[in-house]
């Protein structure tokens, strides 16, 4: 893909414009994949005080490296805290401290409920995914919860076939109900990232396109989506990845092209 | 004056893992046992209930060798690079001889339960699957209302494995375990067992793990065995010791996708090796100087200070 | 890079406890810092909730000032010495002026209360107070049924300090804080807590808290001051630095047991010194120098190892 | 008191009957006072093995001197581990790893229920006592209880004014009914150590004189107890202490004659 003389990959943009929506965030848990790069490009660039915890047990991760995986030894060395497991998803997650879960998913609704766990029928999947891992209880307690995710008619279903971690529910209304009542620290999704464009979520609880990317058209949009998806009527333009983004990428953080093929 | 209990580890697996027990394995991402993962292999142990949070490799080569009838466990995947091929056909019934079956959790959830199993309560209480499908999926996810009148919540039931199989750096031959970097649920699980072995890097006098009792996580009392096993969590990684080999876990994708290749590699690094001295002969010495970390990152000392 | 949050001791108290809250000045034995404690009285703080397992001598003199309107603990006395006079006054209604409400638990019941208000957790669960009048005595003592069928155990409610006070070896100017030797309860009476001080022995860069992370009790997310104030913690003790001031302990046995004796000495040890300077000072260099601890004995250091 | 060529005293005595009915036990929960110069003479002699552990957080203490209290920093460095207190009653007590829990009393009855708390009336004590600590927990969760205290008519009582810790409850076989049906680890209360003799428990639960001191009398006994005591038939002398015991304590635990005066 080009824009003015820079290229870079759907997989790239995806990225960067992940890690700008951390802008302003303090506690970001940091899960495995997409979210892990997208997380530590943040705090190359608009977040540089954010704290990475990884649900492995540790608080203000350093990497020196980009971490291979949520448990790499990178994450600990130099690291402000290491604790338990039940340490970190007990005083930290439910206690409320992290501000945004990153999540990502192999089905994701209108409403950003979340699937992670089959495809088909639980007892006799077509297709048995990872499961919930800390998703479930990231969608729960984490102030906010963004996903990042590439789009596709099987990914972004009119009905999940599974839900691990709740998102908006039926809806908004219902969903802030259920939240208050029981006492739910986490106000649920707040941004989607694909790689054709960005999320939020409207008054009603649903996905709606907020920003386009450089390349992306509302035809590939709507093609990728397996519901009449809404498009803000001010939808924005996402910047395409500066040039030291796309070098933090390229040279710092997967030099390898893992996440960015 | 404390009793040995360093035995090796043929010795440990043959006396304390029983066709039919619930073992766990734990370690998250950090210290694996995949010495002791092999062995149970090797000794072809059977029916097994394996209980993980992160089945991993080590799971996939031991469902795929069949000493399991069941898997508990919170996330299933190959950490950073896909799926677990082994586990996945039996699951998606693939071969439908050898089922596999699944009792799933979150891993706050299988935290919960191994910490319930530690304190001897009869349920762990947290704030995970409302509104989901996991309680649906797993009747033993229930509910529990707050005896002060301010909503329900979810509980989970204590997991008590009949052995617990941990990886550290180091221990004395007593059994007194310490770790350092990812701590995981270790001392959770140790403490939930019934049996405990623990695999080290390095057995250490006594005095060592005394003068930083702090960093202590399994106290000798629960310990039935240490084993010596340096590298004995390759393809995982020990902080300070060894970084992950994740050329192994990119290695693992292609070869669990199809059964034969499975069983193939387990025949050539499992059945035809007679323990973990082999296995690294094997490795090579090159490919393991390769995972040394780059250089040293010391702790620092700090002082207890002598009271007399 | 972080934002530094040392303060002076008078500024901490005064920003951060205010009239009516629930205070837990935490640390079992070890680390309570009486500093901070001093402090509270001299600013003539009202209406504080006094939350602690062991009262100790630092709330009988908190007491005594007239600081507090309840108190939540487990066990009251001074320990291997004797009562705590002036708490004893109250409770037993010879100051019938200066009452004193109690809220009792048990040890465990204590630290699973701070434990469910670190894991913002409704109850916390435990296999405590059967056939014992203590849930009679207290109401938030309550039976909790397993949803599993096996039975019907005890709750504690969270316990949620508006302000929790602890005292360290050391920790950076961020507040990322490290402790070694008893850990009590402190890490959860500061998750549990609303806001946090921080009193240290020693401000460190936060390089030192990096070099081993392990040791990290609190991280500098949850705390709002870090006041340095060495010796703080006398007449209790700080492992590797000094020992507790047993001579205190035992002066404290005569002194408490009359009201007039514990005002004159709230007045020569407390009102009438502006700090914790004058408060050393007045002990002397000596008495100071006799409670250092008899020799080292260093932890040794680990290595967590480099990986670029 | 005088016994053959040696005299010591009836704490003296008392200590040293503890501390040798810890023959063969492994892992004991050490109480403030009088438990713990008992237990760390029993270290020193019958049980060389016997790990200590003290609620502060201390599996494995190796005190270099006597502890001055159960907090003190001679009690950490050199032990085994040291852990936070949720892991100390939850872990380790609640786990049932304890043999023996060593537990002081102001009041008990004759089935060794343990009153700590309170003399007179709870909500207008006649006097405040220190109240539970870990005695409640240690009482239900030790394999076995041991009490030590001296004996007097205002301790010995027919009923307690509270029931801090439960020992045989209304007898034993209400007892072992209720620790069956409730899951306890513990089986209560085995001796009780005093300043006059050594009581262990009847079938009926019940706390019965089966040793008596040198130099005490059953007169004596009689009317420290509020009740009518039972007596073994076949009543033992406790033997006296031995040098070696009397020199542990006067030269190495207890110099000031703290607890031995």
């Amino acid at each position: 893909m080009m824009s003015g003389e820079m290229t870079f990959s759907k997989s790239e943009m995806m990225i960067v414009a992940a890690a700008r929506a951390l802008a302003g965030r303090q506690v970001c848990f940091v899960g495995v994949g997409l979210p892990n790069i997208a997380v530590n490009l943040a705090k190359r660039t608009v977040a540089p005080e954010l704290e990475l915890v990884y649900e492995a047990g540790v608080f203000g991760a350093r990497p020196a490296r980009l971490p291979l995986s949520i448990g790499d030894p990178t994450i600990v060395t130099g690291a402000t805290a290491v604790v338990s497991m039940v340490e970190l998803f007990g005083y930290y997650l439910q206690r409320g401290l992290i501000d945004v879960g990153f999540l990502g998913a192999a089905q994701i609704d209108r409403f950003g409920n979340i699937n992670t766990t089959v495809i088909g029928d639980y007892a006799h999947p077509k297709t048995r995914l990872p499961g919930s891992g800390g998703a479930c209880e990231i969608a729960i307690n984490a102030r906010e919860v963004f996903v990042i995710m590439r789009q596709s008619r099987r990914s972004f279903v009119d009905a999940i076939d599974f839900r691990t971690s709740p998102g908006n529910l039926g809806g908004a209304e219902q969903a802030e109900r259920i939240r208050r009542e029981g006492g739910w620290l986490g106000r649920g999704p707040s941004v989607v990232v694909t790689d054709l464009g960005i999320y939020r979520f409207d008054e009603g609880g649903e996905m709606r396109l907020e920003s386009l990317h450089p390349g992306a058209t509302l035809d590939a949009v709507r093609e990728t989506i397996g519901w009449e998806v809404a498009i803000a009527a001010d939808l924005a333009a996402t910047p395409p990845p500066s040039g030291e983004e796309l070098r933090l990428i390229r040279e710092e953080l997967d030099p390898d092209g893992v996440y960015t093929k | 004056m404390t009793t040995s209990k360093v035995a090796s580890m043929r010795d440990a697996v043959r006396d304390l893992v029983r066709d039919g027990d619930t073992v766990a394995i734990e370690g998250f991402t950090h210290l694996i046992s995949f010495a002791a993962g092999h062995e149970i292999i090797r000794q072809r142990k059977r029916e097994l209930t394996l209980a993980r949070l992160t089945p991993d490799l080590v799971y996939d080569q031991m469902i795929a060798a069949g000493v399991a009838r069941k898997l508990i466990f919170s996330w299933l995947g190959n950490p950073g690079v896909g799926g677990l091929g082994a586990i996945r056909r039996r699951v998606e019934g693939e071969l439908p001889d050898q089922p596999l079956e699944l009792e799933e959790y979150s891993h706050f959830g299988m935290v919960g339960r191994y910490t319930a199993g530690a304190m001897n309560l009869p349920f762990f209480p947290l704030r995970s699957y409302f509104e989901t499908d996991l309680p649906v999926a797993n009747p033993l996810i229930r509910p529990i209302a707050s005896p002060y009148g301010d909503g329900t919540i979810y509980a989970v039931p204590p997991l008590r494995p009949d052995v617990t199989i941990v990886h550290a750096q180091r221990a004395s031959a007593g059994g007194d375990t310490q770790v350092w970097g990812l701590l995981g649920c270790q001392k959770e699980a140790a403490f939930a067992a019934e049996r405990v072995i623990v695999v080290v890097e390095e057995l250490v006098d006594e005095a060592v793990i005394r003068a930083d009792p702090n960093r202590t996580i399994i106290p000798g009392l629960i310990v039935d065995a240490v084993v010596v096993e340096p590298w004995g969590a390759h393809p995982s990684y020990v902080q300070g010791v060894y970084d992950r080999d994740n050329r192994f876990y990119l290695d693992w994708d292609p070869i669990t996708r199809d059964e034969a290749t499975t069983q193939a590699w387990l025949r050539e690094w499992v059945y035809e090796l007679d323990g973990r001295a082999a296995y690294l002969e094997k490795l090579g010495a090159e490919r393991l100087a390769s995972l040394r970390p780059s250089g040293s990152a010391p702790s620092g000392s700090v002082d207890y200070g002598a009271y007399r």
